[in-house]
């Protein structure tokens, strides 16, 4: 039990075993759609309970158990704190509307039986809070490596689809390297003293190159399940794969972890940062950020372009722990505090807004059966409530006031912002560019949003067969409008998060953002009000006012009244859907912009054409570059290798008996 | 404990220049027939110079590996081999992977490598065994290069059964032999050994119809698509 | 005591009978009785040892330690479940008439006979019997690689006993050196092949004479490991016997010729002033490790691709022992156990597999989740078991064996790194369609025995989440005795 | 907030209101009499909105709601925007709720609005207009708070009346890095209110409209609030500059008295600007479309440049 009465530990112990049981319950039934998602809503319900224990937890003193399982040494030990309680509190918050909305989506005989699918699911939940409360490398590692294989078999759902269980193996195999150099990056840390539990890790001082070494480790393992450049490759292959539920979970949430990973490792087991660190991350992450946001700007598959969104979103949540470690290494606490604040804060909103599109996109693909964005359009009149919701999620992720897209986004740039001259003074220097860097993300991220949003929801279908799309059932819509509402809380009372948000900078950089005495709930003013304040409600409330004041003295003194006829569109005749920007030509001002980044193929009509087709396809620049080279050099090895293979007997004896040779030769 | 008579240990390296001068004998052999012969001729000497070894350093269990030598390497091996050359036909070994005389240059350089591997142990070994351990390790040697150059089947084996002898004239010269349970031991896995694949070489020839390992040469491991 | 007796005594008995009436219709019962009565021998054994401790019997012939309790143990129970896997297996190959009665009646009294030389390979205490029992397995398992007797089972069983014969031709010399060594401190005499007395003078031995020895007996035992460059018999035994004798081989003979090589080095570490046999180990882990790795991309044939995997997975065992030091060791052990349980599992299911398609060529298999969804699933665990994939055991060794090397050889590592994630690449990229995507093959009716599998697999969980104390203590103190 | 502050807030935004329209009157009254044309009254615009009111609304069939609510939510977010910008007093009480971030963020609001709206009725035209004004303010957007940063980096706050205080009321400095500023602002400014050599707002030339292509649905009230918030944009950017580049005569401290004496300086602040801004289109071509990235990619990099001087300089 916890120090006064609350054995949070415990409770999250109880989520985990409860979701396991479901899935297990699951199993039991398997072809049972009715069971299944009545399963489905008790994960729900579960997940709400996470967030009140995390909740709870966040206001607590950090609380460690171990169980009675794991190597004989080394039992699993269990910890929760400010850090782990956050990411649950994200994980519930995020996960319960998803379980509701599944309960509504998942259909019977699409793929694997819907019992199996409960069971990965949950398994894949539990596996993401065991990996938050692990409090030794072992357990951490099992969970992780758990929460890859659930996921890998939810992304190979439809397995009978050559190219899903591509994406999947690929996916697998990035999360396994990835795995293995997080495993030698605990290697690092437990410094050669066999002790593996993070407590004993805190303890050890590493000398010369081995922090540095752990680090990137760390960087390397974490970025490839975050999906940081050049590990990127399976986002935008697996998430399209896999379910929409799960594509939100992976996106929302999954991505999140590595997150924490990746805090744990820099600003809690490693006993010091070095600013050189901060400046690789940064650097990094502004390039993912750009590369992602870019490559977003041109995809034709909506949740292609989703995921590439969320690589931008964790690029820039990677540049702000950047920035945290520069200024923490350079001793500047409240800045570095602003920074990790920044990231924590564009995590919890990325959980909201990503889950809340991807699940719109699901219920698409269900009232369509469509995934290009070609193909869609005028959504709007067929699915106000999707299309409602799904607004909402644009405008967010779009960074906008007084959404809460705009106030990570505000918090990070007040952190660029205020960088008094560091020590090392090219960085000084690079602070500003890197400032304008994520500024111009941040711009081209609303360039793709109403790409996004005006492709599927507005104008007019650009196929017929979606005509008869419906609006997305009641549970599906419940899910969409909490996380909406959610959207809608983290952006108006950013305040209130903050308050939460520091208990983990006062854990792991022991600062706080907000003044102690900090009483006004509307002000936010991290440094002081006469240097930068942002109060999101007034802001909103102005908005709200101008807007019914304008409406209402509209109507009263000028009579709206309003009829209806065709679009005028400077009077041409002819006006048919085709005829509207498609998602190809929203994207071409970016490629052109950004050509030279881009590997395309494109096929241009003939005059003489009879029937003229224009196609375009953009391909990842880093797969030529990095991985097929790769893999051929993998092949020509293993070529050599295989040279002594499959010859007669005496040459295998002739290499035994020159390895015979050689042994004694030098052996002596 | 080891009484040496100058006699005997002069036999001894006598015995051991024998092995090794047949040991080259049989690298140069062509004729499986007379390989054969070789090999018995070897199986005789090592049995001779471990009653030797018997005699001179009175360890009466020798005297009992010397019957099973005798039993087993100059009557029992021989006479199967035989049987097997004449059921199967193969009385010529055509040239080996690598032609005699290169062979034999090979040869001679292990003989000075495993000479000078063994020197360090002569050095403190008791005087009986000095340089014994040395010529028992080229004869390994050579009977090793000899399994390597043939393609035949059956030299193939001879080579291995004569790899034994070089092991088991180790055996006695240098330690005054194993315990008894572990050189009956390792005289029943060669007998059996020996068995095994007289069975196994009538069924490579039903399935081959010739004992030449090129045969064995069709490729498994598939090259990449 | 007694329970050696018996342990030893069992299979002998079986092999006999087998021998006589082995082609009769219940004798792949007997087999499997004998096996259940080998286990149970065995458990009693090391009930005796979790009682009393290691003991000394039969005139310190036999040694029951920390170190080879558990491995009687698990070859037991490995050959139990091989004989009840290879009971429903070989009866299909007889009704296909792959095999004949009396090839049957071969079959099953070689593998009785294989069970007892890996027993007494593993519980002699004396260096020379053990060099015996490891030759004699070689003769026996020949005769299982060669039951089919078509021209590739001939040829891979030609392969493999010239090249292990001559092999452990070189590990008897390596003995016959080290009794050479010994018999100075020890005196003439059988005192001087013990491994009880060989160890308590270790340090008084010769130090060239025991580097000369150990050279030979490495590339001797290690030729049976599977050692790259000296692997080369390996994949054809493997892939042409019948799929339990792949699984024993695997299983067992590759755990016992590792073990025979660690007792070696136990020796040699004592005796040796620098890291000679460590470095040794090291060396040959990682080369096989790495080769293995990248010859795994060039395999078409399900069984020969889990071949290499062995050799693979021996390499990381190798390693471990390499590194030495408590952790290390301990999680060679831990690996030795896993990987005997899960690739015997895996070769039950690769030869599920082959039987219900007819085929074992990878490419022509597609589906088996829709074939034989048991069958399918058995092969994705015991594939992503072998993968290291916790929560599976493999994974809690090569996670101890990965940590430790990160501090102990930090060189290595970008070879491991590289190594695992090729290895993982190609074995999941040739399972994995194996197991999913479109059939054409229809459902087959008849049931396969899975049992055994998911009990290795079960047990490997097991070992991944839960090490039993006793083991756990057993793991200890032969970690501390392999030093 | 106290009542009089929130009066006086009230007051500035009115006075936005009622002088931007009269801004763009004179601008075009520039324009006009530089072409020798013979200018159209100045107080057309009032006229024009005035008109579009009273007219009834023709709405396309397949409007959707969206349609109708963009006008009313781009003209609230630029009166929010009126109300942040210290035109008359740098201590209005609104100022601290939104600092120049902020206020870049309700320009990009306003933006994305207009161009969802644009593409709603589904036309070539409407999806055009939109595709070019996104592409145009990604570019422009980053530009901006370039600026605004630049200015803050020297004042070490983000909030705009922190910002004119110190530019203003400090013993007079020069700044060497607002120079890059001022003239990336211009360059921002006369892309982001549809200007020439961006675009040009008196054509409905089809090929190089922008601004015009997304409203072209649009008539009556919706279209007037339309006209009313892009002449407050302009109205915005005029201050945000005057703000930035010549912040004197703005009233200190918010006092009634104060601000209404700060009228007179900023109305002549704005007749100068407004000239210039005609100056400066009637001088220059139209670019083609392809080269808006050329012109505007400069103008970040003067922004950027700014900065980085200022960082040099430490001014």
């Amino acid at each position: 039990m916890g120090p006064n009465g609350f054995g949070a530990l415990e409770g999250v112990a109880a989520v985990v075993a409860t979701w396991m049981a479901i899935g297990v319950l699951g199993l039991l039934r398997p072809r049972d759609l009715r069971f299944v998602r009545a399963l489905f809503v008790g994960g729900a319900a579960t997940a709400l309970a996470l967030v009140a224990i995390a909740l709870v937890a966040l206001w607590q003193p950090a609380q460690s158990t171990t169980l009675p399982l794991g190597l004989p040494d080394l039992p699993f030990h269990l910890r929760i704190d400010a850090l782990s309680a956050l990411f649950l509190a994200m994980l519930g918050c995020a996960n319960a509307p998803i379980s509701l909305y599944s309960s509504g989506y998942f259909r019977a005989g699409e793929g694997t039986a819907p019992g199996l699918i409960c069971f990965q699911y949950h398994a894949f939940l539990a596996a993401m809070a065991m990996v938050l409360v692990a409090d030794d490398a072992y357990l951490f590692m099992v969970a992780w490596e758990s929460m890859a294989l659930a996921s890998f078999f939810l992304v190979t759902t439809d397995h009978r689809i050559p190219e899903i269980r591509r994406a999947g193996f690929l996916y697998l195999l990035i999360a396994h390297v990835g795995a293995t150099a997080i495993l030698l990056c605990f290697g690092v840390l437990q410094g050669g003293r066999g002790d593996y539990t993070f407590s004993g890790m805190r303890s050890v001082a590493l000398a010369g190159a081995w922090p540095s070494a752990g680090f990137f480790l760390a960087l390397f393992g974490f970025g490839a399940k975050a999906g940081l450049l050049p590990l990127h490759v399976w986002l935008p292959e697996a998430h399209p794969a896999a379910p929409s539920p799960v594509s939100a979970l992976m996106s929302g949430v999954m991505l999140k972890t590595a997150i924490y990973g990746l805090l744990r490792v820099t600003f809690d087991l490693l006993h010091l940062q070095l600013w050189w660190w901060g400046v690789i991350a940064l650097t990094l992450g502004l390039l993912t950020a750009l590369f992602g946001v870019v490559f977003a700007a041109v995809q034709t598959d909506m949740k292609r372009l989703l995921a590439y969104s969320s690589i931008e979103n964790i690029g820039v949540i990677v540049a702000a722990i950047g920035l945290a470690i520069l200024f923490q290494a350079n001793a500047k606490p409240l800045l570095a505090g602003i920074a990790l604040t920044a990231a924590l804060y564009h995590a919890l909103n990325h959980a909201f807004m990503k889950s809340l599109l991807f699940l719109a996109t699901g219920s698409v693909l269900h009232a369509t059966r469509e995934r290009s964005l070609g193909k869609l359009g005028g959504l709007i009149h067929k699915m106000p409530w999707v299309a409602a919701c799904a607004l909402v999620g644009t405008l967010a992720i779009a960074g906008l006031p007084p959404l809460n897209g705009f106030v990570s986004e505000w918090l990070l740039l007040q952190a660029f912002l205020f960088t008094p001259s560091l020590p090392q003074s090219f960085v000084t220097m690079l602070v500003p560019l890197a400032a304008a860097a994520l500024v111009l993300a941040v711009a081209v991220a609303a360039y793709v949003m109403v790409k996004f949003y005006g492709v599927i929801f507005l104008g007019r279908p650009r196929e017929s067969s979606l005509a008869n799309a419906h609006d997305a059932g009641r549970r599906e819509r419940a899910a969409l409008v909490v996380l909406a509402l959610g959207c809608l809380f983290l952006g108006l009372f950013p305040v209130n998060v903050i308050g939460g948000i520091d208990r983990v900078n006062a854990l792991l950089i022991a600062t706080t953002v907000l003044p102690a005495g900090h009483s006004n709930w509307l002000l936010l003013a991290p440094i002081a009000t006469g240097r930068s304040s942002y109060m999101p409600l007034i802001v909103f409330a102005v908005i709200i006012a101008v807007v019914l004041i304008t409406i209402v003295a509209i109507r009263r003194v000028w009579h709206g009244r309003l009829r209806r006829a065709n679009a005028w569109d400077c009077g041409y005749p002819l006006q048919t859907a085709r005829m509207q920007d498609t998602a190809e030509g929203f994207g071409q001002p970016i490629r052109q912009v950004f050509e030279p980044f881009f590997r395309m193929q494109r096929h241009l009509p003939s005059p003489f054409d009879e029937r003229p087709r224009y196609e375009v396809r953009v391909s990842d620049p880093f797969w030529e570059g990095i991985y097929v080279p790769i893999a051929r050099g993998a092949e020509r090895i293993a070529s050599v290798a295989g040279l002594i293979q499959h010859r007669r007997i005496g040459v295998y004896l002739t290499v035994s008996f020159l390895t015979l040779i050689a042994l004694l030769f030098f052996g002596r | 404990m080891i009484s040496t008579t100058p006699v005997g240990f002069q036999l001894i390296n006598l015995f051991a220049a024998i092995l090794l001068l047949l040991a080259f004998a049989m690298l140069a052999q062509r004729r499986v027939v007379s390989l054969i012969d070789l090999f018995v001729a070897q199986g005789f000497v090592l049995a001779l110079s471990t009653a030797v070894v018997a005699y001179t350093t009175n360890q009466p269990h020798l005297y009992q590996s010397t019957a099973l030598t005798l039993v087993l390497k100059v009557a029992l091996l021989p006479w199967i081999l035989h049987r097997l050359v004449r059921k199967l036909d193969v009385r010529w070994e055509f040239e080996g992977l690598i032609n005699i005389p290169t062979t034999m240059l090979i040869g001679i350089v292990l003989v000075v490598f495993s000479f000078n591997l063994a020197l360090p142990i002569s050095q403190l070994a008791s005087t009986v065994t000095r340089s014994t351990l040395g010529i028992a390790l080229a004869s390994i040697m050579l009977s090793f290069l000899m399994m390597i150059t043939r393609r035949k089947a059956i030299p193939q084996v001879i080579g291995f059964l004569s790899m034994e002898n070089g092991l088991f004239f180790a055996a006695t010269s240098a330690t005054y032999g194993m315990p008894m349970v572990v050189e009956l031991g390792v005289a029943l896995d060669v007998l059996v050994g020996m068995l095994i694949l007289g069975v196994f070489f009538f069924q490579i020839r039903e399935q081959f119809d010739s004992l030449d390992l090129a045969h064995f040469e069709n490729v498994r491991d598939q090259p990449p698509r | 005591m007694i329970e050696i007796v018996l342990v030893l005594a069992v299979p002998v008995v079986g092999a006999t009978t087998l021998g006589a009436l082995g082609d009769r219709p219940y004798a792949a019962t007997i087999n499997a009785a004998t096996g259940l009565c080998t286990l149970l021998a065995a458990i009693a054994l090391t009930a005796h040892v979790v009682a009393h401790g290691p003991l000394l019997a039969l005139g310190d012939q036999f040694l029951v330690d920390p170190f080879n309790v558990f491995l009687v143990a698990l070859t037991a129970l490995v050959g139990f479940t091989t004989a009840v896997f290879s009971r429903g297996y070989m009866t299909i190959e007889e009704q296909r008439g792959r095999v004949t009665l009396g090839r049957l009646r071969l079959y099953h009294a070689m593998f009785q006979l294989f069970m007892f030389t890996m027993l007494l390979a593993l519980l002699t205490n004396n260096v020379g019997i053990l060099w015996v029992a490891m030759e004699a397995a070689t003769l026996t398992t020949v005769l299982l690689v060669s039951l089919y007797r078509t021209p590739a089972s001939l040829e891979a069983a030609w392969k493999y006993f010239i090249l292990c014969g001559v092999g452990i031709a070189q590990a008897l010399f390596g003995t016959i050196l080290l009794y050479f060594a010994a018999e100075k401190v020890l005196g003439a005499g059988g005192g001087a092949l013990l491994w009880t007395k060989l160890q308590s003078v270790r340090a008084g031995l010769e130090p060239t004479v025991l580097s000369l020895a150990f050279v030979f007996l490495l590339v001797g035992y290690g030729t049976k490991v599977g050692l790259v460059p000296l692997h080369n018999w390996l994949p054809d035994a493997h892939a042409e016997g019948p799929s339990p004798v792949s699984a024993v081989l695997s299983g067992l003979l590759l755990n016992v010729a590792l073990y025979a090589v660690v007792r070696c080095k136990i020796l040699v570490d004592g005796a040796l002033p620098g890291a000679f046999a460590q470095n040794l180990l090291i060396g040959f882990g990682l080369l096989s490790v790495v080769v293995a790795a990248f010859l795994l991309l060039r395999q078409k044939d399900i069984k020969r691709l889990f071949a290499y995997s062995s050799i693979e997975h021996m390499g990381i065992v190798t390693f471990a022992f390499g590194i030495g030091g408590p952790i290390a060791n301990f999680a060679g052990l831990l690996h030795m156990t896993v990987h005997s349980l899960t690739k015997s599992a895996i070769f039950f299911t690769a030869g599920h597999a082959a039987q219900k398609t007819g085929t074992h060529i990878m490419d022509d298999i597609r589906g088996l989740i829709t074939i034989s969804p048991i069958v399918g699933w058995g092969l994705a665990l015991g594939a992503l078991a072998i993968l290291g994939m916790p929560p599976f055991g493999v994974f809690a060794s090569e996670f101890l064996v990965l940590t430790t090397a990160m501090r102990e050889q930090p060189w290595a590592t970008p070879f491991l790194l590289a190594a695992l994630g090729v290895g993982f690449a190609a074995i999941f990229s040739k399972v994995q369609p194996m197991i999913f995507g479109e059939t054409t093959d229809a459902r087959l009716p008849a049931r396969p025995a899975m049992l055994p599998v998911f009990i290795h697999l079960a047990l490997v969980l097991m070992l991944g989440l839960w090490i039993p104390p006793f083991l756990a203590d057993w793991y200890r103190a032969a970690a501390r005795l392999i030093g | 907030m106290t009542l009089t502050g929130l009066l006086l807030q009230i007051l500035q935004v009115a006075i936005a209101l009622a002088l931007a329209p009269l801004l763009v009157g004179w601008v075009n009254q520039c324009r006009a009499s530089l072409a020798n044309k013979r200018p159209p009254s100045i107080l057309l615009p009032y006229r024009t909105i005035h008109k579009l009111f009273v007219k009834d609304a023709v709405v396309a069939e397949n409007a959707s709601p969206m349609f109708r609510l963009a006008p009313y939510v781009v003209f609230g977010a630029m009166c929010c925007a009126s109300a942040i910008v210290p035109s008359l007093a740098t201590d209005v009480p609104f100022a601290s709720a939104a600092d120049a971030i902020a206020l870049v963020g309700l320009f990009a609001l306003a933006r994305v609005f207009i161009a969802l709206a644009a593409m709603d009725i589904g036309t070539s035209f409407g999806s055009l207009g939109a595709r070019r004004e996104m592409f145009i303010g990604f570019l422009a957007e980053p530009a901006l708070l370039m600026v605004l940063f630049t200015a803050s980096l020297i004042s070490g706050s983000t909030s705009l009346p922190t910002i004119v205080d110190t530019l203003a009321h400090r013993e007079l400095a020069i700044y060497p890095s607002l120079a890059f500023a001022g003239v990336a602002f211009t360059m921002i400014s006369l892309a982001e209110n549809a200007r020439i050599p961006i675009d040009n707002p008196a054509t409905h030339l089809e090929l190089t409209m922008i601004h015009e292509a997304m409203i072209l649905e649009y008539s009556a009230r919706h279209l007037a609030l339309l006209e009313w918030a892009s002449a407050l944009k302009l109205f915005n950017y005029s201050c945000i500059g005057i703000a930035l580049f010549v912040p004197f005569g703005i009233a200190e401290g918010a006092s009634g008295l104060g601000m209404l004496a700060a009228v007179p300086a900023l109305i002549a602040k704005l007749a100068v600007g407004g000239a210039a801004l005609a100056l400066i289109e009637t001088v220059s071509a139209k670019l083609r479309l392809f080269r808006a990235p050329e012109f505007l990619g400069a103008a970040f990099l003067l922004a950027v440049l700014g900065m980085l001087v200022n960082l040099l300089l430490g001014s």
